[in-house]
């Protein structure tokens, strides 16, 4: 018989105003089982939870049902309690007569009456709740690192110092990502690659880091400290293993400089086979097929490219003997790597500014004119612009015509907070680079005029508002708030038509190049690498962490977590600090050779031979698992005959939703935490 | 006479609805107070049964809800749930009992608002269909039965 | 090329929705519409029994009315088995487009509608405005065209409608749009850079406050001068009333001279077909297009 | 064609390609038909087929004796094939464990041999020849009447019929996929359907038995031929075969003997209308 205490919380007169919890305690005290029932003003506190401690001892409780706030908010407390007082933790529960009944209702009979039916409904299912022992899964303390941006880089390195493996693995054919591309980094104004770099050649000779660049991600499968991640090495066509790096073959291209280079988001040429920047971290190159005129030729002819006589002017001049380091023949790899946490770092993409792409999700700004006019750029362009290592060695040239812009209007909130253009969000990081590229366009220009559009200057942050300041008042860039509402072209200039609404008056400015604050963007397939990781992701597809305040680096699922801007736009030092976080995460878990999860698991019966379950082996379970818990056991007598399939839960995998149990016809599983039994007595007891 | 209060189950999940009745609670919405929520892992775990039996237990509506389709916390569970009742609500209803008593609702972590006024709208529902005598006239023969 | 089993659009049958406009102001819009299709060998069926779009007065005063009425034009054309019509005034197509589409969304009004106009409309029904129809025959026109419209100097003005409310009418960059460029240069004729191209031309206020449509069209108009046009192209009766019959008024109110003829796309598509001028109603305008000699 | 039947049987027997032929024998009774499960060639005689073998023999094959002979052969009725696709479907029966000896009822009431012996070979006919009868129009005809009715009658209608039930399970044991080896209604930890034939244990029974059957039943109307009190069962399978063909693109349990078992799946596209 169970010996079951309830505990009735006032939460000062959250509770108490609207529920009469000395009438509830009397009530309760004579539900069935129950030997204890008191009220108290605060039972989180801590002499709240010794009276529950001092209760479970004193009156041998079996069962504990705390009436209070929403079990979201203090299960665990009480839990804790109970076990301190040496009951099973999972033999407390809570009965939520707070967020779920005395704030929610006025009348106080009814809410008195409700929070009465409530703490019956938990007291039936405490008396069926069983003791549960957490799972024990061992970890395995090898790490991997989605993304080799400054994000990735930094928990990399952070997971690596702390002495176990990781694997880290960068799209590109470099590391590096958005912040090698940056020319200054506000407020201090130091140069990006600068600061960059050095992390960038520690990632890469780390002896604890192995470096997969030009990788991506085919699948992952398993669970928290037991995943297995399958990651393609996409053909480079060179042999990084024989390179030097010597760049002969980028300039043997035909194609050299004919390309409009990713890297300078187009500003600057490259060929076929190419070394993203200068700075390259590896410093090898590899083959664009698509482009490549060997590969584009054998593909015509439909036959393999070692066969395919076309140029190959670049494997003429690798120096490397006697086997060049060029590799026609280099194909995709497919290698398997188990890990035990996952870092996803993979970064966002910039709104370019202008009219939507197929499957974009936004419907874009044609009315700037940036698919119609060169000198219509983005910020991300200015900064190669700005970049010494950039196509212009960082002097400031107007696209169309290579001429110093004497006036630039730069435009802030492109895309962001606009939800007929583009996304509702606020992009974060435009007002400060804006700030910036004024105040660098003006140092590079000083007779240049720089005109900053602005809906609002949102700058806080450490010597944020100061910056800003110091552009608009030292650097004398003129802010006008107001939105633009179409650029145009004019006799060779830039026609800029938008309103200033502090003084009412519409406002038309001829400039010579115009800068786009577009809107950082989640990357476009998102989406599809969530799902991979069983992350969750938000309308604008930014990956979504498990709590907005508490967990704001753990994903949705065990063991991978996140960091940068893959989450949400940031700027460098906050995805830095957030990637230092997820790496804290990581090294939490794998502090301990074994970690514990919450036994809340299913579980297929096992009877006595000769049904040993009743299980009848249809595996709809198994079908409908979302975790892919489910795994077939075969049953075998003495001579090692299988007698019989049945269905068993892999407890390391089961992620606890009951789907299985409701797919089981002949009701063989059970979910611990709330088995059928349980709620069918609170169902009983409605 | 006092007006009817029907007497509403709902079987709801962890991570959306629930979280979404929290909020409504946090927001201090104001709503009937019939419902007794039962709060499981995920829609997926809502077995029929659960249904059934509430209604055998004196229950006059039966409000189900999770996560909208595609935000489940588990992925899929709440696909699988609305494969099933398709089927099983049309099955009820076949068998004589009104559509109105059992309904089904995704109610996010973020929609307190929704959560109230569906509770309202629920409760409202059953106060026009009156009290499930029905079924209730099933119960009483069968605990008759059990008392003899 | 098209699929043996579909007929290429410029030679089935289209449905036709002049609206009053064209019936009575802008006639020269219709007539040159018309003989424009008839080159092209394409049949164009006016909706019969057709009623007014409800644009202007009906949408402002009340919706229910405004949908009610371009409902039954619809329903006509369905009844018609007219999938697409082709709707010149961009008012018109509006109407038609956002009665559709708030039917569509919302069974109701539709089932309120349809009891009000007796007739039932089950979609199915497209109506594009006169730039998409030239774009669809760009290959029926430029096979006919020699010369074409020899360089011809164009400013392509779309005015407030054509591209707007965008999620309605879903034609083109409601704010930058190009597609009447394309089809002004498969003409032969020089788009040119011209900034004011989706500006309001005062059309609202031409009763109200005659002031704003100086101020407003000049804008245009002197834009349009200093892009080099010799011609401004229009596709809507609105812009090409206001442009045209108040240049004088505005040459004098400012002092400048303009004498820019404003022609509609039918017209320009016409002489770039080798149509004879009358039959293109070039004569009707205030300002009167110039014979371009070879 | 009998005597190809048996001539049939007798092949499987003696090539040993099957350890026994569940098939029907004359009953004791003069018209009527019994099943019946032979092992040795010479009892091919003894196998009849005409219009009373009404029986569906796929339900033996999940049956443990039946299971202990290894390699079944199985005198299959469309139904009885569609019956035995579904069993592999779920896997309880091993797909190569059983042979068809397949026969079929023309319009005309003839009994015929089909040439048809392995299951694509079968599956192709059926999904050719054999619409699924739980679905044909006339007899969906009386579902639709009830569906038209209030639910005040339909509820009135069902108790009346629901108040017969005895709770023989009969059902249950002639129904080629009540397969469990612990029906949930035997379940009494925690009890969800109370054994007690009343009105309330009755309608939680009859409403599980149909939807544990949804998507699965091949309207072989076994289960209504078995019901002593005469409870019209199938009017229950065909609504709910109705609705799930309806509902999820056409399904129709048993044209398949492998994939996804339908209520283990799902479409991101099901019916999403009844939500609020």
């Amino acid at each position: 018989m169970s010996r079951i205490g309830v505990f009735i919380c006032h939460c000062g007169e959250n509770i108490a105003a609207t529920v009469d919890c000395p009438r509830v305690a009397r009530e309760a005290a004579s539900m069935p089982g129950v030997v204890h029932s008191v009220d108290y003003e605060y039972l989180c506190s801590d002499p709240g939870q010794s009276l529950i401690k001092d209760a479970i001892r004193e009156h041998r409780l079996s069962g504990v049902v705390v009436a209070s706030c929403s079990p979201r908010m203090h299960e665990t407390t009480f839990r804790r309690a109970a076990a301190e007082a040496g009951l099973n933790p999972f033999r407390c529960e809570m009965a939520n007569i707070r967020e779920q009944c005395s704030w929610v209702h006025a009348d106080r009979e009814q809410a008195t009456r409700k929070a009465v039916d409530l703490i019956r409904m938990m007291v039936h299912k405490v008396a069926r709740n069983e003791s549960l022992c957490p799972i024990k899964v061992p970890v395995n303390k090898t790490a991997l690192v989605v993304g080799g941006g400054i994000a990735g880089i930094q928990a990399a390195l952070d997971i690596a110092n702390a002495g176990h493996r990781v694997i880290l693995v960068e799209r590109e054919p470099s590391i590096g990502g958005h912040m090698a591309q940056l020319s200054e980094t506000f407020p201090t104004l130091d140069c990006s690659q600068c600061i960059l770099t050095p992390r960038m050649v520690e990632a890469a000779s780390h002896p604890n880091i192995t470096l997969h660049v030009y990788s991506e991600i085919e699948s992952l499968t398993g669970f928290i400290g037991n995943f297995e991640v399958k990651i393609r090495n996409k053909a480079k066509s060179v042999d990084l293993g024989l390179c030097t790096g010597c760049g002969a073959c980028t300039l043997a291209c035909p194609l050299a400089g004919r390309i409009g280079n990713e890297f300078d988001r187009g500003l600057g040429k490259r060929g076929a086979v190419y070394i993203p920047f200068p700075q390259a971290v590896p410093h090898k190159p590899v083959i664009d097929r698509a482009k490549c005129l060997r590969f584009q030729a054998a593909q015509k002819k439909g036959i393999p490219v070692q066969d395919c006589s076309v140029c190959g002017k670049c494997a003429d001049a690798c120096p490397i003997a006697p086997r060049k380091a060029i590799d026609f023949s280099q194909e995709d790899v497919i290698i398997t790597e188990k890990v035990g946490a996952v870092v996803i770092a993979t970064g966002y993409e910039l709104y370019t500014g202008g009219r939507p792409r197929p499957g974009d999700r936004y419907a874009g700004c044609g009315e700037y004119g940036y698919d119609d006019y060169p000198d219509v750029i983005n910020g991300m362009q200015f900064e190669r612009l700005a970049s010494a290592s950039g196509p212009t060695q960082g002097r400031i040239l107007r696209p169309s015509d290579g001429l110093e812009p004497q006036t630039v209007v730069f435009v802030k909130c492109v895309g962001s907070r606009d939800n007929a253009k583009g996304f509702t969000y606020c992009s974060k990081v435009c007002c400060m680079y804006t700030a910036k590229h004024a105040m660098l366009y003006r140092h590079k220009v000083h007779a240049g005029r720089a005109i900053v559009f602005y809906m609002d200057v949102r700058s806080p942050g450490k010597g944020f508002d100061e910056f800003v300041r110091r552009a608009i008042e030292d650097d004398d860039a003129c802010y006008i708030r107001g939105r633009v509402s179409k650029i145009t072209r004019e006799g060779g200039k830039l026609l800029v038509q938008g309103a200033d609404t502090l003084s009412g008056e519409q406002v038309e400015v001829m400039a010579d190049m115009v800068v786009l604050a577009t809107a950082m963007t989640a990357r476009h397939d998102a989406d599809e690498l969530a799902r991979k990781f069983r992350a969750a992701y938000d309308k604008d597809c930014w990956l979504t962490e498990a709590h907005p305040k508490l967990r704001p680096v753990e994903s949705a699922t065990a063991g991978v977590f996140l960091a940068g801007a893959c989450q949400g736009p940031k700027d460098i030092p906050d995805s830095v600090a957030q990637a230092s976080a997820a790496a804290g995460k990581v090294l939490v878990l794998f502090s301990s050779d074994e970690l514990q999860r919450e036994p809340l698991v299913a579980r297929v019966n096992r009877t006595a031979p000769p049904q040993y379950s009743t299980c009848t082996g249809c595996f709809a379970c198994k079908a409908a698992c979302p975790a892919g818990a489910i795994e077939v056991e075969d049953i075998t007598d003495k001579a090692g005959n299988t007698v019989k399939s049945v269905a068993r839960v892999n407890e390391g995998v089961c992620q606890g939703c009951g789907t299985c149990v409701a797919a089981c016809r002949s009701g063989s599983i059970e979910l611990c935490g709330f088995t059928d039994e349980q709620v069918f007595a609170q169902i009983d007891a409605l | 006479m006092a007006e009817f209060e029907p007497k509403i189950a709902a079987f709801v999940c962890t991570w959306c609805t629930y979280a979404g009745a929290d909020l409504a609670g946090t927001s201090r919405l104001q709503y009937a107070s019939n419902v007794r929520v039962i709060k499981l892992p995920c829609t997926g775990r809502i077995d029929f049964h659960f249904i059934i039996k509430a209604f055998e237990r004196g229950a006059d509506a039966v409000l189900v809800s999770g996560c909208h389709p595609g935000d489940c916390h588990y992925t899929a569970g709440n696909y699988h749930a609305r494969r099933r009742w398709t089927v099983f609500r049309k099955l009820l209803e076949f068998a004589g009992i009104e559509p109105d008593r059992v309904t089904f609702a995704w109610v996010s972590a973020a929609e307190g608002a929704k959560w109230a006024s569906l509770v309202n709208e629920v409760t409202e529902k059953a106060r026009k269909l009156g009290p499930f005598t029905r079924y209730q006239r099933l119960n009483e023969i069968a605990e008759g039965e059990a008392e003899r | 090329m098209t699929l043996p089993n579909q007929t290429p659009r410029s030679t089935c049958t289209l449905g036709y929705y002049p609206g009053c406009a064209l019936h009575g102001t802008s006639k020269e819009y219709d007539i040159s519409v018309r003989a424009v299709a008839a080159e092209l060998g394409q049949e164009l069926r006016e909706i019969e029994d057709w009623n007014c779009c409800g644009a202007s007065a009906g949408h402002s005063t009340n919706r229910k009315l405004a949908a009610c009425l371009s409902l039954r034009n619809l329903a006509l054309a369905r009844q018609q088995n007219l999938k697409t019509v082709l709707t010149p005034c961009p008012l018109c197509s509006k109407q038609l487009l956002s009665a559709a589409a708030e039917v569509a969304a919302n069974p109701q009004v539709r089932s309120e509608a349809e009891q009000t106009i007796e007739m039932s409309f089950g979609g199915g029904v497209r109506a594009i405005n006169y730039i998409q129809y030239c774009t669809d025959s760009l290959d029926a026109i430029s096979s006919r065209i020699g010369e074409g419209l020899r360089g011809l100097k164009a400013a392509c003005y779309y005015g407030c409608l054509l591209t707007r409310p965008p999620k309605v009418v879903q034609f083109d960059d409601a704010e930058h749009p190009t597609s009447m460029e394309n089809v002004v240069r498969a003409l032969k004729g020089e788009p040119v850079e011209f900034s004011c191209k989706t500006d309001c031309c005062g059309g609202g206020f031409t009763q109200s406050h005659p002031e704003a449509v100086l101020r407003l069209s000049r804008k245009i108009l002197e834009n349009a001068k200093a892009a080099g046009a010799e011609v401004i192209a229009v596709a809507c009766p609105m812009c090409q009333v206001n442009l045209d019959m108040r240049q004088a008024a505005i040459e004098k109110r400012y002092g400048i001279s303009l004498g820019l003829p404003i022609v509609y796309l039918s017209q320009l598509a016409g002489l770039a077909l080798g149509i004879d001028r009358k039959k293109l109603g070039l004569g009707l305008h205030f300002v009167s297009m110039p014979e371009r000699g070879a | 064609m009998i005597d190809q039947l048996r001539q049939r049987a007798r092949e499987l027997l003696t090539t040993g390609e099957a350890a026994c032929i569940i098939g029907y024998a004359d009953a004791s009774v003069p018209g009527k038909a019994t099943p019946i499960v032979i092992t040795r060639a010479e009892d091919a005689d003894r196998l009849v087929f005409h219009a009373a073998c009404c029986n569906n023999l796929a339900a033996y094959l999940t049956r443990p004796e039946i299971r202990k002979l290894g390699t079944v052969a199985m005198v299959a009725k469309p139904a009885d094939v569609r019956a035995a696709f579904v069993l592999m479907q779920e896997n309880q029966v091993r797909p190569d464990d059983v042979k068809f000896i397949a026969v079929d009822v023309t319009p005309a009431g003839e009994c015929t041999l089909l040439a048809q012996r392995t299951r694509e070979e079968l599956l192709d006919y059926l999904v050719k020849n054999v619409p699924p009868a739980e679905l044909a129009d006339d007899a969906l005809k009386d579902v639709a009447a009830l569906e038209e009715q209030k639910d005040g009658e339909r509820w009135h209608y069902w108790q009346q019929q629901f108040s017969r039930c005895i709770r023989c399970y009969a059902c249950r044991q002639v129904c080629p996929l009540c397969y469990c080896s612990r029906c949930v209604a035997d379940k009494n930890r925690p009890q969800w359907i109370e054994t007690s034939a009343h009105g309330r244990g009755n309608l939680a029974w009859n409403i599980t038995r149909a939807f544990h059957l949804a998507g699965r039943c091949v309207g072989c109307g076994e289960c209504e031929r078995a019901c002593p009190a005469g409870i019209p069962l199938m009017k229950l399978n065909r609504k709910l075969a109705k609705d799930v063909r309806d509902s999820f693109g056409g399904h129709a349990a048993g044209y398949a003997f492998s994939g996804e078992q339908l209520f283990a799946g799902y479409s991101p596209s099901d019916p999403n209308d009844f939500f609020e």
